[in-house]
């Protein structure tokens, strides 16, 4: 299990482009170092940052990461940051920094050591730290890659079905009408002129219920208008008044032959009005 | 990469490609799968079989327009939507209030709505009204132009729970409830 | 609407739902199918006798970070995606570095990501993760400045068939010395 995992995690190498200078096709780095100068651009662009360029020349060159020659190291780092300066790239900062990160532990190094220099004392640890640390990221970042991934190689089922679109209409509760009519009232400014109290809406709705009835029956007889024997007295009143109102707001015309006979009613058509 | 190599293996792939789908599959798109190593013939037997093994469960292999696709019975859609339930969409402030004004002062005209909105109705929004059974024309104000006279119906009562239109909410009720009570 | 009166129907509807979702379902939304009228024990059960059911067959019934799927088997999914050759990309190095700090080191400021791997990042790094919805920003450091930090999101883990990050690869065995050098 432990070999086989060890066996997965070895597989990132750092990839480089394919790079053609002149029409030949340069599969991997020159050993000598030597960087058609075309090429340089492709070469650093393959490397991920100055620690990833140092990854690749700590194993390249075979060197112990635990115990890093700086000397060497950093000749080889600084050849490519030469060439860079020599071919005028915009050479990022960072991998300016990283030389002076370099020459400044090369050069500690070469101080003089007290006879019992801790390890953590190592000039060199925290470049080391931080080697390890990117290392294990790139393997990381390639295993993260190489795992089934949804929309690459995970296909998750998703078969039709009807969309039963019963569209259901808006709610309205009665709050929401309630608070739509006191927003009509503040705008309009109708507190102060206008009661509409309890009676009066009965009123009103009785004017809707008896003009819909005019409109269906044509003409009525004032008297069905009332349910003597199942309305209260009350309700007998709204009724009545609710006629008036609309006989008053013009709605309905009432008709009688002669005193004492039959009182109908029709809402009030256009030819009529004349009168 | 291994082809497959019987056609048993061969439908389990189509099977897989069009639950996975998410939209039919042409004749041309499922032999894509087999690396134009299927002839037409044998593809369309598949589909055949396909759908007479699943004739007895819970999806359907149907062929639409566009191509072949699987599809969950009809009797389990109604389950399945519960899952998304579409969002009951709100009437806008100019329906409420003309439903609002109907309400309260039927009946009225079109130019009473306006009047007292300070603005005027949108047709559609008469119409939305009116499609939902809320409101209908009971008449005609005298006037010129003999506008049309709305009022409130009786499944506008039902749909709000009410008896009668009298038993909304007086106005004096809440102007007073204006007013903080805890003042 | 008839509810279902027996297991073997809220089975199948149970299973029709999986297989049109498209996406994960949780247990909470299966509940919903049910309309309340089903135990989370039962429903424990019923998953478990679908994961036995289908074994055999070309899908599998498995639990990701936001809950159930059915997914191809991965043996068909090198023919599935012949259909879609323009799937999703694949990233370059830097946003999959960018990731694996972000998985390893949650949460992490963009400063804690660049100290890693040694250069700036690019924000285009991060919005691609972003868009994506891999990452998302879970607070601010409390250090001057006040930087974003980040972490992985539930998504990135249905994306990656995990449903948990301690069920990515233990990052120790990235991070070993051992590792040979020269590969």
């Amino acid at each position: 299990m432990l070999t086989q995992l060890n066996s997965e995690i070895k597989t990132p190498e750092i990839k480089i482009p394919e790079i053609k200078i002149k029409g030949e096709t340069l599969s991997e780095l020159p050993h000598d170092l030597y960087i058609p100068p075309d090429a340089l651009e492709v070469y650093l662009e393959a490397f991920e940052g100055p620690l990833d360029l140092l990854l690749y020349l700590i194993r390249k060159h075979n060197l112990d990461i635990l115990d890093i020659p700086m000397a060497e190291l950093t000749k080889q780092y600084m050849v490519y940051v030469e060439k860079m300066k020599v071919n005028k790239l915009e050479l990022a900062a960072d991998y300016l920094l990283m030389s002076a990160m370099l020459i400044e532990i090369k050069s500690r190094m070469l101080l003089p050591k007290p006879a019992e220099i801790a390890e953590e004392d190592d000039p060199r640890a925290e470049l080391v730290r931080r080697l390890m640390e990117y290392e294990a990221i790139k393997l990381a970042a390639a295993r993260l890659d190489a795992m089934p991934q949804v929309g690459v190689d995970i296909s998750v089922a998703a078969a039709y079905y009807q969309h039963i679109s019963e569209i259901k209409p808006p709610e309205v509760s009665l709050d929401e009408l309630v608070e739509a009519w006191r927003n009509v009232l503040k705008r309009a400014k109708l507190n102060s002129h206008h009661k509409i109290g309890k009676q009066e809406l009965s009123v009103r709705e009785h004017m809707s219920q008896i003009l819909r009835r005019l409109k269906t029956d044509g003409m009525v007889e004032f008297s069905q208008l009332f349910d003597m024997a199942h309305d209260g007295l009350a309700k007998l009143v709204v009724n009545f008044l609710a006629i008036l109102e609309l006989a008053k707001e013009g709605l309905i015309r009432m008709t009688q032959q002669q005193a004492f006979s039959p009182i109908y009613l029709q809402a009030n058509l256009g030819e009529s009005v004349s009168e | 990469m291994k082809e497959p190599d019987n056609i048993s293996e061969m439908k389990q792939i189509l099977e897989a490609a069009l639950l996975t789908a998410g939209q039919p599959l042409s004749l041309d798109d499922m032999l894509k799968l087999f690396a134009g190593r299927m002839e037409r013939t044998t593809l369309r037997m598949l589909l055949d079989e396909l759908k007479i093994d699943w004739a007895e469960k819970t999806l359907e292999l149907v062929q639409v327009a566009t191509g072949y696709r699987f599809q969950a019975k009809p009797q389990f859609s109604e389950f399945i939507v519960r899952l998304s339930p579409e969002r009951q969409p709100k009437y806008s402030r100019a329906v409420m209030e003309t439903l609002a004004i109907i309400a309260y002062r039927q009946p009225v005209t079109r130019g009473d709505i306006e009047q007292i909105r300070g603005v005027a109705v949108n047709p559609n929004v008469m119409r939305q009204l009116q499609e939902r059974d809320w409101i209908d024309v009971v008449g005609q104000r005298e006037v010129p132009g003999r506008p049309s006279l709305y009022a409130t119906t009786k499944h506008f009562l039902d749909d709000l729970n009410l008896r009668s239109i009298s038993e909304l909410p007086p106005f004096e009720d809440f102007a007073q409830a204006e007013i903080p009570l805890d003042s």
